[in-house]
């Protein structure tokens, strides 16, 4: 088939089906936030470091700057708005508040994504484990101390 | 590389005060997590209004030139695009913010967009206003802007020569300067037995990034001329004060309002440009406009540190190692705009001797402007370099005279008998133990296994090193010391405020003059209010973020400067015992018998002795809201009650430079062990400790993570965060490709202690705490110059930033450092 | 950013003074032009998109000669305006007749301005050195078809992308 | 963070993408995106035309053949070179693979992708070329090989040019490998990196970040002052920037060359 400039795609966010046409240029981050108005992942940066933006495409951890929306069409993807069912917080939500792992919390939905793919893969990582898995999400107020503390303990 | 498999103990609890009843001092769950671990917070660039247009500025390529023409007509032409601002527009449309400082630093014009004239790459020449973000970045591509470039200056020695001068209606790049003079200097030389002389050290240029970046959402409502600002800014108090005199509307037109935002530290204080920008787009387009600022823009033209520069440093010396003073050439650059400064000319002066009893302090202070982006009070603000500069002092006089850097500081901090401690300048340091925190961090970090780790790190062909960090939160500022830098200014004193009410179903509802960036203010304030109240912080509902309409905020409110603990729970306990005192009062008319007789309790007003008199908040909302026949007329209550904070000052003595500028000290002393490999210079951080003492902890866990994020962003500044030109004026870390802040994989496993000196100045015996006074920054350079020199030889730490080539030039070329230090013995 | 170098010629000075000034020619020896304008023998513009493997950087260039002794020396400045990029170039070479043929000793001052520049530091001098080569690559073919006109001229390969 | 418009297509087949490659001289091949994408937002650079490589399934995968060849297809990620058992039977690619970026660049981020935008300082380019893999490229006129010390040409240029695509990369058995960095902060942007391998006869270096394309050396020894004196013969001409002068690049190639080759040694 002949490239496009836009195109109509469908994507499952968190269970629900979505149909919208979009421009072939529009990142995945600002289709979700803007055109599916899912405001709770985050853009902080502009080169693919920081990873506020981290989602799973078909259960896989992926930075949604990095992509275009086009790109998910037909996948199922899940953000932070995800996790808890109809209010009530998962065990690693949880977690992440009783170990005061999140101040500002713009950082948050991210590393809630990465610590989720990381705990779906290894059950109980060390440390060291813990500190790799995050390594793609940026935070600039905890200084990772209670996120590892936090994912340590929503691990058992 | 070791493997992390040290996990952080949990903290050394010192001194367990008992363990007071109450909310205050437990580790109560937050307020405001259950909304952000569910996406559901709301950050600024969430907030949508239908039709509304995305802003992006046309910014400048050069870092000085003369804008001969801006060409918006191709733009316009584009499909989707709504309308344009330019900077000759904005000069007829609006007046200059007013500057701070005294001539010739007072004559600068600073407009929402540069007219005339840029002044530093990225500053925002132009903005556009389209239907879609991506439509809005291509109509900036066709926007002409003809340039003439200029020469340029970007360093702050070299400016100091007004060959190429910014500013020229300034006629100078002199922003302020003054000398400060306390004690008797030179009598203190006459009476030294050695004078250390250090002829350079260099802060150098960071920020802390915040992870949001600025922006805003602004709507402009034609029938009353009032903008609503849904935005990111720290300070709306201060903010309006720019805002409305140079839209030139009354104060009352500009309303902030903010729930979440991502991190501030400050970068999010001098926003007045952009968003003046904002309002005059949303009232000439008459459509809400939004502007999100992308990370490369944030680099280029939002926000640095100060970056300060430290010459001729002369420290006389006893031989028992006592520090009599010291004196020093300082010169700050402060970027194109000053904005926010000059007031870093003074602040620093909150902490003039650092941890020390040194008497005999002498500044010559200058802050000048350069080609490079403005700056604003990033963590730490003017105390961080400062502090930094009394820390470089200690450890290299311990070096040159061969003295334990440990035992120099013992001899030489405030004894915890001293306190309240009056400064050489007249501040007041409220209570401390530095001795007892730097025996608590040395016991965190084994520091008496010091020689077993040398060893260790030397048989992996390492070389070990371990340094003190010690440092100061100054919190709550006398705003008076602003008069010290020019005595026409009418700001002095602090002030915060609080609104609680208990409505029509018992329910309390707080609302605050501050702007939280993830402190926790909706926690801790439940806290106290539940306490005074008699009920849990659960049925205190704190209204989320900041409004102007809410009328709960005065001329200096904002979250800044370490101070909500002090100013902003200074103002809701005030709130709270109004409101408790009125409800004693509702209760005791209708039980008839006296307020005294009354207690809060449970959630209820009884009599006391007689619980079962008794009536709960519910029943006093519902009578006075909605069924108060009856109540006796000279009854005067509300139960809707406001307070103004204002902490007791005086107005500084302006000829001495001398009064207390500050409220509180919170105390932090950290020690940093690192291995260094020779080969490259590449090191590591193995260890760390940190200690903390900021009085009574409302909320422990929450201050451990001010210590934790303070200290992360000092580790960043000390290895790799730092904001470099080329010499065309490029900033060469824009983003974070190249700007690199620490990640999960390269924080130190963490250990981290605390005593409670309570403070004798605050309602709550608090301290504000939580910029951390760069404490990182100075461990790391002691721990490298540990590492690096022996008595007298080797190279000097100067600088305060240290990536792997810096230490590899330290280690290559010892002589080039190690001349800028001598020492005159008599 | 300075660049020098030197090049040797088969052909006569007056033959490479003759491809070196005349606008037309030196365009073709410039990677990706796209299209040329001369407003005058001293004045000329082109767009050109440079080929950076990654997709190219559009940039209008405006070309003025400063300084000029005909046949040894002459002098150009350069200015291109691109998306986040400013190019300010100041560019000279010398001809000597050596060996039959024709030496020239140049020099290029480039400065690059804008966001392209900071995030491309560590690439910018191998990108330059790369399209000086081609530039004096095109150059030698030009001096050669100009030393034999009419010769059928060898079909120049695509340079590049 | 905005991109320019760009046309986007997805092939299901390799002849497919061929045909829209060559019909459009601004199209690119859009493999991971983790470096095209940035290079799209910053604008510095914009193709026309993406072909999306996604769903062509032969070209993702990776086999052991008898031998002990690893073939790889382009497309594959690095997380499936870190998690497949085949690629062990050459350890060093895996455990490169985990240094690069994070969890989410690994995910996304393919080998096609790093060796095709040859950023100089990517891990694998130098890699590939010291275990003396080879490179096959489909263009229009079919199939060839081309060894990886001919592959790299130029910044974000390879021997696959405009309307040809890199399809796989295989990879001689060995164990006699070493792959030494100087990171910025722990897995950061390489400052310098240098891989060795003892395994095709001499000992074959190659240097990353310091030019355009790997520097190549083979001592004919992997003696600690015969790999000096190589490195030093390179008279290494390394790119400045923020975070290092061309000297120190210069010193840690020497450095980084000496423990590349001790790591190898100690494995072979």
């Amino acid at each position: 088939m002949e490239a496009v400039s836009s195109r109509t795609i469908t994507v499952e966010v968190n269970g629900v089906q979505y149909e919208r046409e979009v421009e072939a240029r529009r990142l995945l981050i600002h289709f979700i936030r803007d055109d599916l108005n899912l405001t709770g992942s985050h853009i902080g940066c502009d080169t693919g470091n920081c990873g506020a933006c981290s989602v799973l495409i078909d259960g896989v951890l992926v930075k949604s700057c990095m992509m275009l929306a086009v790109q998910a069409d037909g996948a199922k993807i899940e953000t932070v708005e995800g996790l808890a069912s109809d209010g009530e917080l998962n065990g690693l939500q949880q977690a992440f508040s009783d170990h005061h792992a999140l101040q500002c919390g713009y950082c948050t939905p991210g590393m809630l994504m990465s610590a989720t793919a990381l705990l779906r893969e290894n059950a109980s990582p060390s440390e060291e484990e813990i500190r790799k898995g995050i390594q793609g999400n940026i935070c600039r107020c905890t200084g990772y101390v209670n996120i590892v503390e936090a994912i340590k303990a929503a691990a058992q | 590389m070791t493997e992390t498999t040290v996990t952080p103990e949990r903290p050394l609890v010192v001194e367990e005060g008992e363990s007071k009843a109450g909310f205050i001092g437990q580790n109560i769950p937050r307020k405001e997590d259950k909304r952000l671990v569910q996406g559901e917070g709301v950050f600024f660039d969430d907030v949508k209004r239908h039709e509304m247009g995305f802003v992006h500025f046309v910014r400048s390529p050069y870092a000085h030139a003369r804008i001969k023409s801006v060409d918006v007509s191709k733009a316009l032409e584009l499909d989707g695009v709504y309308g344009t601002l330019t900077g000759d527009e904005v000069a007829i449309l609006t007046d200059p913010f007013f500057e701070l400082s005294t001539p010739p630093g007072a004559n600068i014009k600073d407009y929402a967009l540069a007219a005339g004239r840029v002044r530093h790459v990225g500053d925002p020449v132009a903005a556009v206003v389209a239907r879609t973000r991506e439509l809005a970045r291509d109509a900036t591509e066709l926007v002409e802007v003809d340039y003439e470039p200029l020469p340029h200056v970007l360093d702050g020695e070299e400016s100091l020569k007004d060959e190429v001068v910014l500013h020229e209606e300034a006629g100078s790049n002199t922003v302020w300067s003054g000398v400060f003079d306390w004690g008797d200097f030179d009598a203190a030389v006459e009476d030294a037995d050695h004078v250390v002389r250090i002829e350079r050290l260099h802060f150098d240029r960071f920020s802390s990034t915040p992870l949001e970046c600025s922006g805003c959402l602004v709507e402009f409502n034609r029938g009353t001329g009032q903008w609503t600002i849904h935005g990111t800014h720290q300070m709306p108090g201060v903010g309006a004060i720019w805002m409305a005199p140079a839209l030139r509307v009354g104060i009352d037109k500009l309303r902030f309002i903010s729930q979440d935002i991502g991190g501030g530290f400050g970068n999010k204080i001098t926003l007045h440009p952009q968003y003046t920008a904002c309002c005059l787009l949303a009232r000439k387009l008459n459509r809400p406009v939004q502007w999100t600022e992308w990370r490369t823009d944030q680099h280029t033209a939002n926000t640095h540190g100060n970056e300060r520069t430290f010459l001729d440093v002369t420290v006389p010396v006893k031989a028992d190692g006592t520090m009599l003073g010291f004196s020093v050439r300082a010169i700050d650059d402060c970027g194109a705009f000053p904005r926010y400064e000059p007031l870093g000319c003074i602040i620093w002066a909150q902490v003039t001797p650092g941890c020390y009893r040194w008497r005999n302090v002498r500044v010559d202070f200058t802050q000048v402007c350069t080609n490079k982006s403005p700056v604003a009070p990033n963590r730490g603000y003017s105390r961080m370099q400062h502090l930094w500069l009394t820390e470089r002092i200690v450890d290299i006089v311990a070096g040159e005279l061969g003295l334990d850097p440990i035992e120099v500081r013992k001899k030489n901090y405030v004894k915890h008998e001293e306190f309240p401690y009056e400064t050489p300048n007249g501040c007041v340091y409220d209570s401390g133990d530095y001795a007892r925190c730097l025996d608590i961090a040395l016991e965190l970090i084994g520091y008496d296994s010091l020689e077993e780790k040398r060893q260790d790190a030397e048989s992996r062909g390492k070389v070990f090193g371990i340094g003190i960090g010690s440092t100061l939160d100054s919190g709550t500022n006398n705003f008076g010391q602003s008069m010290i830098l020019n005595p026409e200014l009418q700001f002095s004193g602090n002030n915060e405020v609080a609104t609680a009410k208990l409505d029509i179903f018992g329910e309390v509802v707080v609302t605050l003059g501050t702007v939280p960036q993830g402190q926790g203010h909706e926690t801790t304030t439940a806290q106290v209010v539940a306490d005074i109240l008699g009920c849990t912080p659960d049925e205190i509902n704190v209204r989320a973020g900041h409004d102007t309409y809410w009328n709960s905020n005065a001329g200096l409110s904002g979250t800044y400067a370490s101070q909500f603990a002090v100013t902003g729970l200074g103002a809701v306990k005030g709130a709270a015992d109004k409101l408790a005192d009125e409800m004693k009062q509702l209760a005791a008319a209708v039980f008839g018998c006296g307020p005294d007789d009354i207690e809060l309790v449970a959630s209820q007003a009884r009599i006391k002795g007689n619980p079962e008199a008794a009536l709960p908040f519910m029943a006093l909302g519902a009578i006075l809201n909605a069924n108060n026949a009856g109540l006796p007329p000279e009854l005067d209550v509300t139960l809707n009650v406001r307070y103004v904070f204002r902490p007791q000052f005086e107005k500084p003595d302006l000829e001495r430079k001398f009064g207390n500028l500050t409220l509180t000290y919170a105390t932090q002393i950290h020690a940093c062990a690192v291995e260094i490999d020779p080969e490259t210079g590449v090191y590591e951080i193995v260890d760390y400790a940190a200690v903390d003492d900021c009085g009574n902890r409302i909320h422990p866990q929450i201050v451990e993570g001010q210590v934790h994020g303070a200290t992360a962003q000092a580790l960043g500044a000390a290895t790799h965060e730092i904001f470099t030109y080329d010499e065309e004026g490029n900033l060469l870390t824009p983003n974070f490709y190249d700007y690199h802040v620490p990640h999960a994989l390269d924080m130190p496993p963490m250990k981290t202690g605390y005593i409670e000196s309570t403070s004798p100045f605050t309602p709550l015996g608090a301290k504000g705490m939580g910029e951390g006074g760069g404490a990182g920054i100075h461990a790391v350079c002691a721990a490298l110059q540990n590492a690096l020199g022996k008595k007298g030889e080797g190279p000097i730490v100067w600088r305060s930033c240290n990536p792997y080539e810096g230490v590899w030039d330290l280690l290559q070329k010892p002589e080039e450092t190690r001349k800028l230090v001598s020492v005159e013995t008599r | 950013m300075k660049v020098t170098g030197e090049r040797q010629f088969e052909a006569p000075r007056a033959t490479v003074w003759e491809v070196l000034n005349d606008p037309a020619q030196m365009a073709k020896t410039m990677p990706g032009v796209e299209s040329f304008d001369i407003q005058d023998d001293r004045h000329w513009r082109a767009h050109v998109k440079i080929p950076l493997g990654l997709g190219g950087l559009r940039m209008s260039i405006d070309f003025e000669k400063m300084e000029e002794r005909e046949p040894e020396f002459a002098k150009l400045h350069a200015k291109g305006n691109g998306v986040g990029a400013v190019l300010n170039m100041d560019t000279s070479f010398h001809l000597s007749e050596e060996g039959g043929g024709t030496k020239m000793n140049w020099e290029a001052d480039v400065h690059l301005l804008g966001p392209v520049a900071s995030m491309g530091q560590r690439v910018l001098q191998p990108i330059v050195n790369q399209q000086v080569a081609q530039v004096l690559g095109a150059l030698d073919k030009q001096v050669q078809e100009a030393k034999a006109p009419g010769a059928d001229a060898p079909t120049t390969s695509a340079q590049g992308s | 963070m905005l991109l320019r418009e760009v046309e986007y297509a997805r092939p299901a087949s390799v002849q497919e993408a061929l045909r829209l490659l060559g019909s459009h001289e601004g199209a690119r091949a859009l493999a991971g995106g983790q470096t095209l994408i940035n290079v799209m937002k910053a604008r510095a650079a914009s193709p026309d035309v993406l072909v999306d490589l996604a769903d062509i399934g032969e070209l993702r995968g990776i086999e052991l053949a008898s031998d002990g060849t690893v073939t790889i297809g382009a497309m594959t990620t690095y997380t499936d070179i870190v998690d497949s058992a085949e690629a062990r039977a050459r350890p060093i690619l895996g455990e490169v693979c985990k240094q690069i970026a994070d969890v989410q660049v690994r995910n996304r981020g393919t080998v096609g992708g790093n060796v095709c935008s040859n950023d100089p300082t990517n891990h694998l380019p130098p890699l590939l070329v010291a275990v003396g893999a080879t490179m096959t490229i489909l263009g229009q006129g079919g199939e060839r090989s081309v060894p990886a010390s001919e592959f790299f040409l130029g910044v974000y240029m390879t021997a696959a040019g405009p309307g040809e695509l890199l399809t796989k990369i295989s990879v001689p058995p060995g164990k006699g490998d070493g792959f030494a960095s100087v990171p910025i902060g722990r897995d950061g942007t390489c400052i310098v990196n240098v891989a060795a391998s003892l395994d095709s006869g001499a000992p074959t270096l190659a240097i990353g970040c310091v030019d355009a394309v790997p520097v190549v050396l083979t001592p004919d020894s992997a003696a600690e002052e015969t790999v000096r004196a190589a490195v030093r013969g390179a008279n290494l001409d390394p790119p400045s920037d923020v975070h290092a002068s061309a000297d120190y690049r210069r010193h840690l190639a020497e450095v980084l060359a000496l423990r590349a080759v001790a790591q190898a040694a100690g494995r072979t």
